[in-house]
């Protein structure tokens, strides 16, 4: 086993990591860099809770080794609010109450970002079939696509000047 | 329920009286405790039917009807009225 | 996609019912909020724990050596590590504090703890469970309670003959007359399955402890003050000296008040080595070896009268309390009584029997046994409506609880909207006309509890209490015990001292889990937050605003007969509302009036007479719509609708939320989360094969908020959120039965159960021809 | 826990193969690494070195054209086959399948050659792709080949794959006119693994059934052709009563386990109801095109 250097860009900030190669990339997020925002909640790829964006794209931080993730662009909750300002995604789950012990939440997040960037106005089925990969066992889910529906329809659009 | 006796039954084990004082009360009381002392007087009293305070219990749960209750609330009146007669 | 009716409604509030945000939340949707999971502090060491691969064996010798000798190891625990105190949460009974969180003698189900690793890695901890060496001497094991209630069963704690561990009893009024009254009785066999809490965030410790000899502990918890005086109690320390703190708990549905192994465990491994450890469960050893839902057999004998009129019930039940008792004793009284629920019944009787066996111990979870009563009770009752002709609606609606009425012996209704959840639940039904063929209704009809009043805790302190700090400049500091554990209570406290005290949510800070800081409270189960934690809270809320309101009636020169009132943070005459001062301005003067000390309030709530269960109960009627595959039995939920009583709603946005998310951990326990057993080993634990309801699954919850007022509540608030998780199995059981006609007696009900019983229908009709 | 390996990185194709060769029995090959790192950290599977092709852009590729049909590269994801155009047009069963493969996380990730090579007998995309006839292209430091789909699958996690030898390319030949597929699999929730899967392929040539392909997935320990279902379809004009009959013969095709999820017999008779149903959906769309 050779340790290996690599350079992860997350929420737009450069991380030079000297890691073992098997090092996941959630641990790499929350053991090494220390954003804790990323949770785990099982070994199997299933639950969802390890979910951050790699360019743009939902993926599971638990089913990919760090290095693979070399040189590319990784977003986490933490970096959905720009200077204090929080996300659209963020302001919808407050005023939808889309979590509840929030353990799922920033994986929620983040696979609700992803769908809303690739596809704006998703229809309730899509946006149920775009966190399908997320378990939450608090909230039964309605609140979280009712969330995402707003906003779909604008609620939270800025008001250009 | 049967009529609340004149004079309330105790638990001649540890002395407390079962809601109304009757009989099944304290019957169900006794197994409801379950603990050593009423488990032992339970088995010496029921003996003589052939019967424990296990199986006894197992009984009245898995069999419609309430014989278990019935049959020990007899024999707690019969060793009531014994302890009285003494 | 949901629709949201408000059944009467009551005045509105200021902050009450309004939609506030969960003041937790920006912690929460940005990332900041930290999690046992999150903890890290300085020099922390992570543990690992051994389990056993047997369901019963004697320990019969621990080697650790060759484990200690890995680079990196720095200590190893075992049961003799250990002051070996049986503990349990029941303390007020000594027979059921049965378990060794790391036992000495022997094992007693597969996954149990036998000996904890600290080392400097998480890595390392887990290769070094492989070096330590456990001889085993295996004994006869038995893993369901019919079998192990035999008179050759092995026994698995000494002295319970025939393994019964707990026994309850309730009964009222004459039941063999009363069954004799009626015109038809009808009998039933059920079995419930078990279900895991699957808590998002497992079990999780932190625990340090110092040369002081104190003891700190960050924790997954549903009561912080519960494992402050458990963890004492098995580590022969003062309460004072453990701190336990609970920061953000991801989840806990019943699963988190017990003492578990990652405290206790990470725990004797810091007393042993003066380090911080860490001990997080992987979500296999939370499946194995945590606690699930108890699975339960049901016999049922119902009597009624021709017209639907209810005479009396017998229950027996046996249920499957795996190795030890936790919270099972009371899950045994709950089911019993609950099974009773929302009915009036001259006789009724339950016989209830909680066996040992070898297996994962189960205790309370969300719904505390009532889900499984409900499941055999709302079946049943639904087939003796078929049977007898009936409309099952209307059958249950006279047989109802109602205001005023008391369940012999148990308890007193006081408030009671269940009349017109039946009128919500019908609009509902009526207003989707004629189904497509392969779809079916059903329905099913409860009531929960709002905390419970029995203290088997032995606890010595008040149930809740809260204290209300008013600062200089306004804002408040509202310290209470409870614990938030993602339904937020924290949230809900904050608007009752809000509403209270007369200011806004913002501007107070809720202080909550920590045992160091905060008073003593029973903590998040049996729905009991609301009700007890609320009127502590209401009530020292009160208190803070009746000594700032005694100096502004002293500065406020009106006539004795005005009253005053603080609202939106304005003191003002109630006559008068234009006439006042802000809030703030009142607080400096009151203040400086005290000589500089900061105005607080304290309340606290401990129920007194309230019969056997609870100060208060919620009424809640689930209808679901739902679509059976007729070939391959595939179920899928289309529709439902909760009509539901909980009082006075306190926290809008919250109870929704507990409402669709009972929903579905209910729905779930009805037709997916199934966990099968082979000779005591859990045959599924993990979340590709437990399966659970996720967003493609789950349908539109449509909500009727039926508002009743509770006289013992805050504000006429009772319980929410745990007793939906009730109804919703056996109303998916009934709309099968309406589906196709057959009855499903084992849950969850899985497609080969459906397609099997279409079977022997077809069968039995072939036969009747 | 994972255990320590060598990571190595090829930057073509070529460079991966002369890797292989190297490393021949102690290496493995990542991909998406979906499936392949919860077995590592599970420890059923160790190796000394990691060969990682998720990067190699060579084998990133959907081309189609209507003589040779359709040929993916083995790194393709599968939310690109997903999303593909040309394959939601030619080949919508694929992009179908595809939708309802896990979770969209693990489509985004995930590769359709690590997909098939780690030869889950409850994947997805390989009973649909054998019901389509498709090939792979195989190839290893002495050289390429090509076999059917089919024959690659030799037991429960074995393929027909050498040593230093890894898939290249997914052949799909174009297809044939009236002819149409279909797909469906048994499950509790909707993007799970199937508890028993059926994919179906018919051709119709004058309301006659002129070719059939039937390929049942979970249901022995490789996708299993139902050749015995195929013959009651094939020169037969179609009805409900020969559906029903090629449901049967399916099931007698199938060598299915009983498990937690749903015991043998049951999963026979889900064969039974799939394949009928399958049959006539494709049946009914292939007459329509």
């Amino acid at each position: 086993m050779e340790k290996k250097v690599i350079t992860l860009s997350v929420n737009g900030v450069e991380y030079e990591l000297y890691i073992n190669p098997k090092t996941l990339l959630v641990e790499a997020i929350r053991d090494h860099i220390g954003l804790t925002g990323t949770k785990r909640g099982c070994e199997t790829v299933s639950c969802g809770a390890c979910t951050v964006m790699i360019d743009d794209m939902a993926v599971k931080s638990c089913s990919v080794l760090a290095i693979q993730a070399d040189g590319r662009k990784i977003t986490t909750s933490e970096g959905l609010e720009k200077n204090g300002e929080l996300a659209p995604i963020q302001k919808a789950f407050l005023d939808e109450g889309s979590y509840q012990c929030g353990f799922c939440t920033s994986g929620m997040l983040m696979s609700s970002e992803a769908l809303l960037r690739e596809n704006p106005t998703p229809t309730e089925e899509q946006i149920r079939e775009g966190i399908e990969g997320n378990i939450c066992r608090c909230t039964g889910y309605n609140s979280i696509v009712r969330a995402v529906a707003a906003v779909a329809k604008g609620k939270y659009a800025e008001v250009k000047s | 329920m049967s009529e609340p006796q004149s004079k309330p039954i105790i638990c001649p084990v540890c002395g407390k009286k079962a809601k109304t004082g009757s009989a099944i009360d304290c019957a169900r009381h006794m197994f409801g405790t379950g603990d050593k002392p009423h488990r032992k007087w339970v088995d010496e009293h029921v003996k003589e039917h052939g019967e424990s305070f296990i199986d006894l219990l197992i009984e009245q749960a898995t069999t419609p009807g309430n014989r278990s209750y019935v049959l020990l609330a007899e024999c707690i009146e019969k060793a009531v009225k014994e302890a009285e007669g003494k | 996609m949901n629709k949201y009716t408000v059944i009467n409604p009551h005045e509105p509030f200021r902050v009450l019912n309004t939609h506030v945000h969960n003041i937790d939340g920006i912690a929460k949707v940005t990332g900041r909020a930290t999690y046992t999971f999150d903890v890290k502090l300085p020099g922390m060491l992570y543990g690992k724990i051994l389990r056993s691969p047997h369901p019963h064996a004697k320990i019969v010798n621990i080697d650790f050596s060759k484990a200690m000798e890995i680079p990196g190891v720095i200590g190893v625990v075992t049961g003799k590590d250990t002051l070996g105190v049986k503990q349990g949460i029941w303390r007020r009974y000594n027979d059921l504090c049965d378990e060794q969180v790391l036992p000495i003698e022997k094992v007693r189900y597969i996954g149990e703890p036998v000996a904890a690793v600290a080392a400097v890695t998480e890595e390392i901890a887990e290769k070094a469970l492989d070096y330590i060496e456990v001889e085993y001497e295996e004994l006869p094991a038995t893993f369901e309670p019919l079998d192990a209630i035999k008179k050759d069963a092995p026994e698995i704690h000494e002295g319970f003959e025939r393994n019964i561990n707990v026994t309850r009893h309730i009964e009222w009024g004459e039941v063999e007359e009363a069954f004799e009254e009626a015109d038809y009785i009808r009998e039933d066999w059920f079995k419930c399955g078990g279900q895991h809490h699957m808590c998002m965030e497992t079990r999780a410790a932190v625990a340090s402890y110092t040369p002081e000899g104190k003891l700190t502990v960050w924790t997954s918890t549903q009561s912080a003050y519960y494992h402050q005086a458990l963890l004492a109690g098995v580590l022969g320390l003062k309460e004072g000296n453990v701190r336990v703190l609970a920061p953000y708990v991801g989840g806990g549905f019943g699963g988190k008040f017990e003492l578990d192994a990652a405290q206790f465990c990470a725990s004797v491994l810091s007393m042993k080595l003066y380090k911080p450890v860490k001990i997080i469960f992987t979500r296999e050893e939370d499946f194995i070896a945590s606690k699930r839902r108890t699975p339960m057999f049901y016999y049922t004998r119902t009597g009624v009268k021709k017209d639907g009129t209810f005479c009396a019930r017998e229950a027996k039940v046996f249920t499957n309390g795996g190795a030890y008792t936790g919270m099972g004793a009371t899950a045994l009284y709950l089911t019993g009584f609950f099974h009773s629920f929302p009915y009036r019944w001259k006789g009724y009787r339950y016989d209830g029997y909680r066996v040992y066996t070898n297996t994962l111990p189960s205790t309370s979870m969300r719904g505390f046994g009532a889900p499984q009563a409900m499941w055999c009770s709302e079946q049943q009752i639904e087939w003796i409506a078929a049977d007898l002709g009936l409309d099952p609606i209307e059958m249950r609606r006279k047989n109802s609880h109602h205001e005023g009425y008391i369940v012999p012996g148990q308890a007193t209704i006081a408030s009671c909207g269940i009349d017109q959840c039946y009128d919500e639940i019908r609009k509902w039904i009526d207003g989707k006309g004629k189904l497509p063929a392969n779809r079916a209704i059903g329905l099913s009809a409860c009531g929960f509890m709002s905390g419970g009043i029995f203290n088997w805790f032995d606890s010595p302190y008040s149930f809740s209490s809260a204290v209300v700090t008013v600062n200089n400049d306004g804002t408040v500091e509202l310290h209470v015990g409870a614990q938030d554990i993602g339904q937020g209570s924290n949230t809900t406290m904050a608007i009752i001292c809000a509403e209270a005290l007369g200011v806004k949510v913002e501007d107070v800070k809720v202080h909550s889990g920590d045992t160091d800081h905060c008073p003593a409270d029973l903590g998040a189960w049996g729905s009991r937050q609301t009700l007890m934690t609320g009127n502590a809270t209401k009530m020292a809320a009160e208190s803070a605003k009746k000594q700032l309101l005694e100096f502004a009636y002293a500065g406020a020169g009106l006539n004795i007969v005005y009253d005053l009132d603080i609202k939106d943070g304005w003191v003002h005459a109630i006559a008068r509302p234009e006439r006042g001062e802000p809030f703030v301005d009142l607080v400096k003067r009151a203040t400086r009036g005290k000589d500089g000390q900061r105005i607080v309030g304290r309340g606290y709530y401990t129920p007194h007479r309230k019969g056997m269960i609870s100060p208060a109960y919620s009424y809640m009627l689930q209808g679901v719509e739902v679509e059976v595959d007729e070939e391959t039995g595939k179920i899928k939920l289309i529709d439902s609708m909760t009509a539901h009583d909980c009082g006075q709603p306190i926290n809008h946005l919250g109870l929704i939320g507990q409402l669709e998310g009972a929903f579905s951990m209910a729905a779930g326990y009805g037709y997916l989360e199934y966990m099968p057993f082979e000779d005591g080993k859990m045959m599924n634990p993990n979340l590709v094969d437990y399966k659970m309801i996720k967003a493609t699954e789950m349908p539109p919850a449509n909500i009727a908020e039926i508002d009743t007022y509770e006289p013992e509540g805050p504000y006429g608030a009772k319980e929410a959120g745990e007793g939906l998780t009730n109804p919703t199995a056996a109303a998916i059981g009934n709309a099968i039965f309406h589906r196709f006609g057959i009855q499903m007696k084992e849950c969850p009900v899985r497609p080969e159960m459906i397609v099997n019983a279409l079977k022997e229908k077809a069968e039995a009709d072939k036969g009747k021809k | 826990m994972i255990h320590d390996f060598t990571y190595l990185k090829p930057g073509t194709v070529k460079e991966a193969l002369t890797m292989l060769a190297d490393h021949a029995d102690e290496c493995k090959v990542i991909c998406g690494g979906q499936s392949l790192l919860i077995v590592m950290r599970q420890g059923l599977v160790t190796v000394d070195y990691l060969i990682d092709l998720k990067g190699l852009d060579e084998l990133n590729y959907i081309k189609c054209d209507d003589k040779e049909g359709l040929k993916l590269g083995a790194t393709t994801t599968h939310r690109t086959i997903e999303k593909s155009d040309i394959i939601k047009k030619s080949y919508p069963i694929l992009a179908a399948m595809e939708e309802k493969l896990a979770s969209i996380q693990v489509r985004n990730w995930g590769t359709i050659g690590g997909n098939l090579a780690h030869a889950d007998a409850a994947g997805d995309p390989a009973p649909v792709l054998i019901s389509l006839d498709a090939k792979v292209k195989l190839g290893s430091a002495k050289g390429e080949r090509v076999m059917t789909l089919e024959e690659f699958y030799t037991d429960l996690f074995e393929t027909a794959l050498g040593e230093g030898e890894i898939i290249l390319e997914v052949q799909v030949p174009p297809m044939a006119p009236k002819s149409a597929s279909a797909y469906q699999k048994f499950n509790l929730l909707e993007n799970d693994q199937g508890i028993v899967a059926v994919a179906v392929t018919l051709a119709a040539d004058n309301g006659v059934c002129k070719d059939a392909r039937i390929v049942l997935g979970n249901a022995g320990v490789t996708p299993i052709r139902a050749k015995s279902a195929e013959k009651v379809l094939i020169g037969q004009k179609l009805t409900d009563q020969l559906f029903a009959e090629a449901g049967v013969a399916a099931a007698g095709d199938a060598d299915p386990v009983s498990d937690i999820h749903s015991s043998a017999e049951f999963r026979k008779h889900l064969i039974t109801v799939l394949t009928k149903r399958m049959a006539k959906q494709a049946w009914d769309q292939a007459n329509k095109g």
